[in-house]
């Protein structure tokens, strides 16, 4: 029993996204493009739950590397359009770079420190595109011709969303991968105790740093995508709001679980639409930012593990099995400074 | 720039330096007690702000009389709040903290919004500290902000002599650097954590309301106030009140020199500010090494 | 069941067959996507915008190009990170015909490259941003509003020619609209002899203004150029004159500075000149006509945006007129709007070949709590369309 | 024999307060080299500084002989300096086994290596195995940390240390809120353990210090006031007056 249920968790996120791969030609146009953001901010959310679910430090910047992915990615097409092969790892790299510089501060720091820094270097990001005129000023700025890579055109929205998929599929697979490696045990270590790791002979705070290099890559991915697909970016996509939603995500779904980013992502999508359309909810749609702002109060206040707490509360066969450096509760991150 | 030009942007770096101050006290006082992580810090100054849009044409020019009545009012709401909600934070970690604050945002600012609708309005001064003063040839400063600073530079004198000087304030202090010092000490903690976050509140609420006539009332206008007061509480030091005063100072002078140098990239000076200060001293300039 | 209800229910049901019969011969009705900010800032501007259009719309019983409307709302929440999402919920989802939208020049740039993608009709009845009849221009792609370079352009060759200005300082937020009406009024003004000795800027939406208004004592031009809009506005104004400088030197601006925003600025803002496409006391018979029927159908006085809304809904009308209710004729419909004169409230104006109005710019000046006409500050004024390969 | 581990004139003042000063050690290999003191007398700074989670303020630690002073803890837990924690400080939500393997794993860290599952290090494996063995513990090495007795916590801290392979052992109060008979088992481990490290022991329990100590340095606010073989600490007349004498 324990077995089954193991191996189904293993194979269910790939099972879906073959599910997901099969119906894609069925679906009408809207709702094709609704998956294809969702699958962007699902990658968005996994790469923060590399930082805040495994790693356990607390962003609350990371909108500003999903933005400098997008700028990248419109910059480096200019007005003539280019390869996917080289804007791709530049959205990656310029993403990761700013991370680089970030993280190499900001971890200097720990806890509500570390919180705020985050916060107020993404703003300053923000204000980078926002007030200078190279990417285009807060109107933001057009990509004219969208990325393309031989007969792999983004303009198609096929090539879209079997693109996104793919990405979201090499985003999981490769936090899956980092997770069981040795990599992943020093983070999940760090996580639950920095001071015994560094006693142990872990340099922690490089591992701290090159976590945080690859989620902002990541988000440099997503950002990548979601230029590919808008064809147009602004500093909009930097706000610190955007930091708070994809936060919010990964705690909806369930913090240390990579499916959990994926359901958060899903849900906070759908908890937004359902609350601001007038034929489920009524007058009320027009105040979706107070049942919003109460629904996370409530949400966070009743299940900080999330949806898939939820699940395992329901289906006592989840608890069974025995506790794995992957099968984690909410991260310690309340540190006094 | 001539000497006088220097001289008077230098009084406006400390007026709006003063101003953050009142603001970023109640949050590292918040931080440094209650280790709560308020993001809805900046709505306490929109509250304000809008208390004294709301309270201004019921005063006139009882402008002094208005903002006491504004603080009671705000504190008492400070005070319901954290009864009704931050107590229920404590026990929390940094990023529930993080998340329910913000949920409580959007909540303030939906009620702003269905209570005053989201237009500008503009708040007037009180009759006798209409008009200005002459400074130099051509430039004339206005009297109500000449009153901003004074009772900015009072507020903090208060506030250090509070802090520094009195029992509660020792309480304060003690609690900012140990809360399991002050459990161990008998204080009833509940209440010493009711009245700083009403304090905190107050404070925040009073900038606001002095704020109003000088930046009149928009919707929104905590976010921005709350990320800058963030910037001031990491380069200050958390729970410091003296690094808070120090930082925001800082950034009041950064803030004004770098709109007059550097208009370009003036966004971004207190960012560099506050990247030098983890550089050097990643605990804020008055913060306690860890 | 008696004979007699048997024969009532009889004649109902021809009667609904015959109602059927008659609507299925009717086209089906127009799809009208409205994407506005329903909620936030911009709230105010948003409501101005459906009510003009739907007051046009009513005037013409309902109905355009034959067709009946239909609207479908979106509200843009002015954040243009959700620009491409909410566009595609009218595009794909809702299957419109027409978009109308919006405010933010951000959101609009967003929905301005769905639409050209998409082919959908889309008329912007308010953001200013030049790339949407430039760069982004497309024959399916229309304004009704103005581009930020037109209303300061023509204020900098007021402060030029009429006023005799030498010297200015301008002073905006950081941001796209301030820097495209900026470079807009440097141009004008230059044009007419003057210079721009220094450009200001604040961090949007900082509305800490005092250490700039030192800075602009200090250098003592002949005339300062201001950017702002709501709050900004307000609180500029207010600063600029508490400061004292309102008496030595002379701000100008777009008529964004003094619009919807006089309650507030009160005193502060008296005898400002500033230009706009739109004014108060215009007195033409075709915007009292508008303004009658405005506040009758609102209880509210219209403002520049409602006359946007309106003129919207009239470019849209003779689009349909033209191609007889079938939007798919593109050309036609583009063609039809291209050779118009539309009779707005403001005055009669044109579509460029960008698809921008070709208006006349009035110069107004602060009086009381209305912006009031003084005269034309430049009559007929096109924008430059740069980058418009149309 | 020379010092493995040996400390000059180590200070460490925390603004006005000197909590460590100028204290002088060495740890030999074979030897289990107890420091003693009240609460407050510096201990826990003393091993804070010695594994390098605090920085000295002046004075000199040299390992082998090489000056690690100013080197990062993680630095000097690779070259062979391991700890135990006053405060149990295990993974409480991993396995004995994973709490152990990955200690070890610090070792053979190669980070990059994603495609390599952790559990999978043989290296690591052997280094915890070998470690749970020494603190006999391998019956539990399956069990989740946090649901062990407190004596098998202690053992584990213990064990977490040695999986390190160190040379030094820095072990702050390892027999803290122990019953009996789990401090023999700790004691027994200790003797066994002194063969092959210098150990450096913190502990409050007079009666296991004096029994297994080879050498005893007592520490009174922050100064070393004796230093020497159990007999000679128990027989010094400065020590009886300032500490035990207060004690008994």
């Amino acid at each position: 029993m324990k077995n089954i249920s193991a191996t189904m968790r293993h194979w269910l996120p790939l099972a879906c996204a073959l599910a997901l791969a099969a119906l894609g030609p069925w679906m009408s146009p809207y709702l094709a493009d609704f998956v294809v953001k969702v699958m962007i901010l699902s990658i968005f959310a996994l790469s923060l739950e590399l930082l805040v679910g495994m790693t356990g430090l607390v962003s609350l910047g990371h909108a500003a590397f999903y933005g400098i992915g997008a700028y990248a990615t419109v910059l480096g097409a200019g007005r003539d359009g280019g390869s996917i092969a080289w804007l791709l790892p530049l959205a990656m790299g310029s993403a990761a770079a700013y991370a680089l510089v970030v993280g190499a501060l900001s971890l200097r720091t720990r806890g509500v420190y570390f919180i705020m820094v985050t916060l107020a270097f993404a703003q300053m990001a923000f204000f980078v595109f926002h007030d200078t005129p190279f990417g285009g000023g807060s109107d933001g700025i057009y990509m004219y011709v969208r990325p393309t890579l031989g007969a792999i055109d983004m303009e198609s929205r096929w090539v879209q969303f079997y693109g996104v998929l793919g990405a979201l599929v090499g985003t999981y697979g490769l936090l899956a991968l980092i997770r069981r490696s040795r990599l992943g045990a020093a983070l999940a270590g760090i996580r639950v105790n920095e001071q015994r790791m560094r006693a142990a002979g872990f340099a922690v705070y490089g591992y701290k740093l090159a976590a945080f290099v690859i989620a902002g890559a990541l988000a440099g991915l997503a950002g990548f995508l979601v230029a590919s697909r808008d064809g147009v970016v602004n500093p909009e996509l930097m706000a610190w709001h955007n930091s708070g939603e994809v936060l919010l995500m990964i705690i909806l779904g369930g913090l240390g679980h990579l499916r959990g980013a994926v359901i958060g992502a899903v849900a906070f999508t759908l908890l937004k639409e359902v609350l601001s359309t007038h034929a489920l909810v009524g007058p009320l749609a027009d105040q979706w930012q107070l049942t919003l702002g109460l629904a996370i109060i409530a949400f966070v206040a009743l299940l900080p593990k999330g949806l898939i707490g939820v699940a395992a509360r329901l289906s006592p066969a989840a608890n069974g099995a025995a506790p794995k450096l992957d099968a984690v509760p909410a991260p310690n991150a309340k540190v006094t400074p | 720039m001539d000497v006088g030009t220097f001289l008077v942007q230098c009084l406006n770096a400390v007026q709006y330096g003063l101003l953050l101050f009142l603001v970023a006290s109640g949050l590292t006082l918040i931080f440094g007690i209650m280790g709560v992580i308020n993001l809805a810090h900046g709505s306490f100054y929109m509250l304000g702000a809008y208390m004294a849009f709301a309270l201004s044409p019921l005063f006139g020019d009882q402008f002094l009389v208005m903002l006491v009545a504004g603080v009671v009012l705000a504190a008492l709401f400070g005070y319901v709040l954290e009864w009704a909600f931050f107590s229920y934070l404590y026990q929390r970690d940094h990023l529930q903290q993080v998340l329910m604050t913000y949920g409580l945002i959007l909540v303030f600012e939906a009620l702003r919004s269905m209570l005053v609708g989201n237009d500008v309005h503009g708040v007037k001064a009180p009759p006798w500290l209409e008009g200005s003063f002459a400074l130099g040839e051509l430039m004339r400063y206005p009297w109500y902000r000449l009153f901003a600073s004074a009772a900015c530079i009072v507020l903090a004198l208060g506030l250090y002599f509070v802090v520094n000087r009195t029992r509660l304030g020792m309480m304060i202090r003690a609690g900012a650097s140990n809360r399991d010092m002050v459990r161990g000490l008998g204080i009833d903690i509940r209440r010493l954590y009711r009245i700083v976050f009403a304090a905190g509140v107050a404070l925040a609420a009073l900038a606001g309301m002095i704020a109003a006539p000088m930046s009149s009332v928009y919707p929104g206008m905590g976010g921005s106030v709350l990320i800058i007061c963030f910037v001031v509480v990491v380069i200050g030091g958390v729970g410091s009140i003296t690094g808070a005063l120090v930082a925001s100072l800082l950034v009041g002078f950064v803030d004004t020199f770098g709109k007059v140098f550097f208009a370009e990239l003036s966004g971004m000076g207190i960012y560099v500010l506050m990247a030098a200060v983890l550089i050097w001293r990643p605990e804020g300039l008055m913060g306690r090494k860890t | 069941m008696s004979i007699q209800n048997t024969r009532t229910a009889l004649t109902a049901l021809a009667l609904a067959c015959i109602a059927t019969l008659g609507h299925a011969q009717q086209p089906p009705k127009l799809k009208v996507g409205l994407m506005l900010p329903f909620s936030g800032t911009y709230n105010a501007l948003g409501v101005a915008i459906e009510n003009g259009f739907k007051l046009r719309v009513e005037e013409q019983g309902g109905k355009l190009g034959g067709r009946e409307i239909e609207y479908v709302k979106v509200d843009d929440e002015s954040d243009p990170a959700k620009a491409t999402d909410n566009v595609n919920k009218l595009i794909k989802r809702d299957n419109v015909d027409v978009i109308v939208g919006t405010v933010h020049s951000g959101v609009a740039m967003a929905m301005a490259k769905a639409a050209k993608e998409s082919g959908t009709v889309l008329i912007v009845p308010n953001a200013g941003a030049d790339a949407v009849t430039g760069p982004m221009c497309a024959p399916n792609i229309f304004r009704s509003s103005f581009s930020n370079w037109q209303p300061a352009y023509a204020m900098g060759e007021v402060a030029g020619k009429q006023e005799k200005k030498k010297k200015a300082i301008t002073i905006t937020w950081k941001y796209a609209a301030g820097d495209e009406s900026v470079n807009g009024f440097k141009e004008g003004f230059e044009k007419a002899g003057g210079q721009v000795v220094k450009q200001l800027n604040v961090p949007f939406p900082n509305v800490e203004f005092q250490a700039l208004l030192t800075e602009i004592a200090a250098a003592k031009p002949d005339a300062v150029y201001a950017f702002f809009a709501g709050g900004g506005a307000v609180k500029f104004v207010k600063d600029y004159a508490a400061a004292g400088l309102d008496k030595t030197i002379p701000l100008y601006g777009p008529g964004f500075l003094t619009d919807g925003t006089l309650d507030a600025q009160g005193a502060a803002a008296q005898g400002m000149l500033t230009t706009l496409h739109y004014a108060d006391g215009l007195n033409t018979p075709r915007d009292t006509s508008f303004r009658t029927a405005y506040a009758k159908a609102f209880k509210l006085q219209p403002d520049v945006y409602a006359v946007q809304g309106y003129d919207a809904a009239q470019m849209l009308a003779i689009g349909l007129d033209a191609v007889k209710g079938d939007i798919g004729k593109k050309a036609e419909f583009s063609a039809a709007i291209e050779r118009a004169k539309i009779d707005s409230p403001r005055g009669t104006f044109s579509v460029g070949k960008s698809h921008n109005p070709v208006q006349d710019i009035y110069l107004r000046k602060v009086d009381g709590k209305e912006n009031k006409v003084v005269g034309v500050a430049v009559k007929g004024l096109a924008d430059p369309a740069r980058g418009c390969r149309m | 024999m020379s010092a493995l581990l040996s400390v000059e004139n180590l200070t460490r003042r925390f603004g006005g307060l000197v909590a460590v000063n100028a204290v002088t050690l060495d740890l030999r290999l074979g030897e289990v080299h107890a420091v003693i003191g009240t609460n407050g007398a510096g201990k826990s700074t003393l091993i804070n500084m010695l594994s390098g989670e605090i920085d000295a303020s002046s004075g000199r630690i040299a390992l082998a002989g090489e000056d690690i002073t100013t080197r990062a803890q993680s630095h000097r837990a690779r070259a062979g300096i391991g700890r135990s924690y006053q405060r149990t400080t295990i993974f409480a939500e991993f396995t004995a086994r994973e709490n152990c393997r990955l200690a070890a794993q610090a070792a053979n860290p190669r980070p990059w290596a994603i495609w390599q599952r952790a559990q999978d290090c043989a290296a690591s494996n052997a280094a915890a195995e070998e470690a749970l063995g020494a603190a006999g513990l391998r019956v539990e090495s399956d069990r989740v940390a946090g649901t062990l007795s407190h004596g098998a916590k202690r053992q584990l801290e213990v064990a977490m240390c040695l999986a390190t392979r160190p040379r030094v052992l820095l072990l702050d109060e390892p027999l803290a809120g122990m019953g009996a008979e789990e401090t023999e088992r700790m004691l027994a481990l200790l003797t066994q353990l002194k063969a092959t490290h210098a150990i450096l022991l913190v502990e409050h329990d007079m009666d296991a210090v004096f029994r297994i100590a080879d050498r005893i340095t007592v520490m009174v606010n922050g100064a070393v006031i004796a230093t020497g073989d159990p007999a000679a600490i128990r027989g010094n007349p400065d020590v009886r007056q300032a500490y035990l004498g207060e004690e008994h």
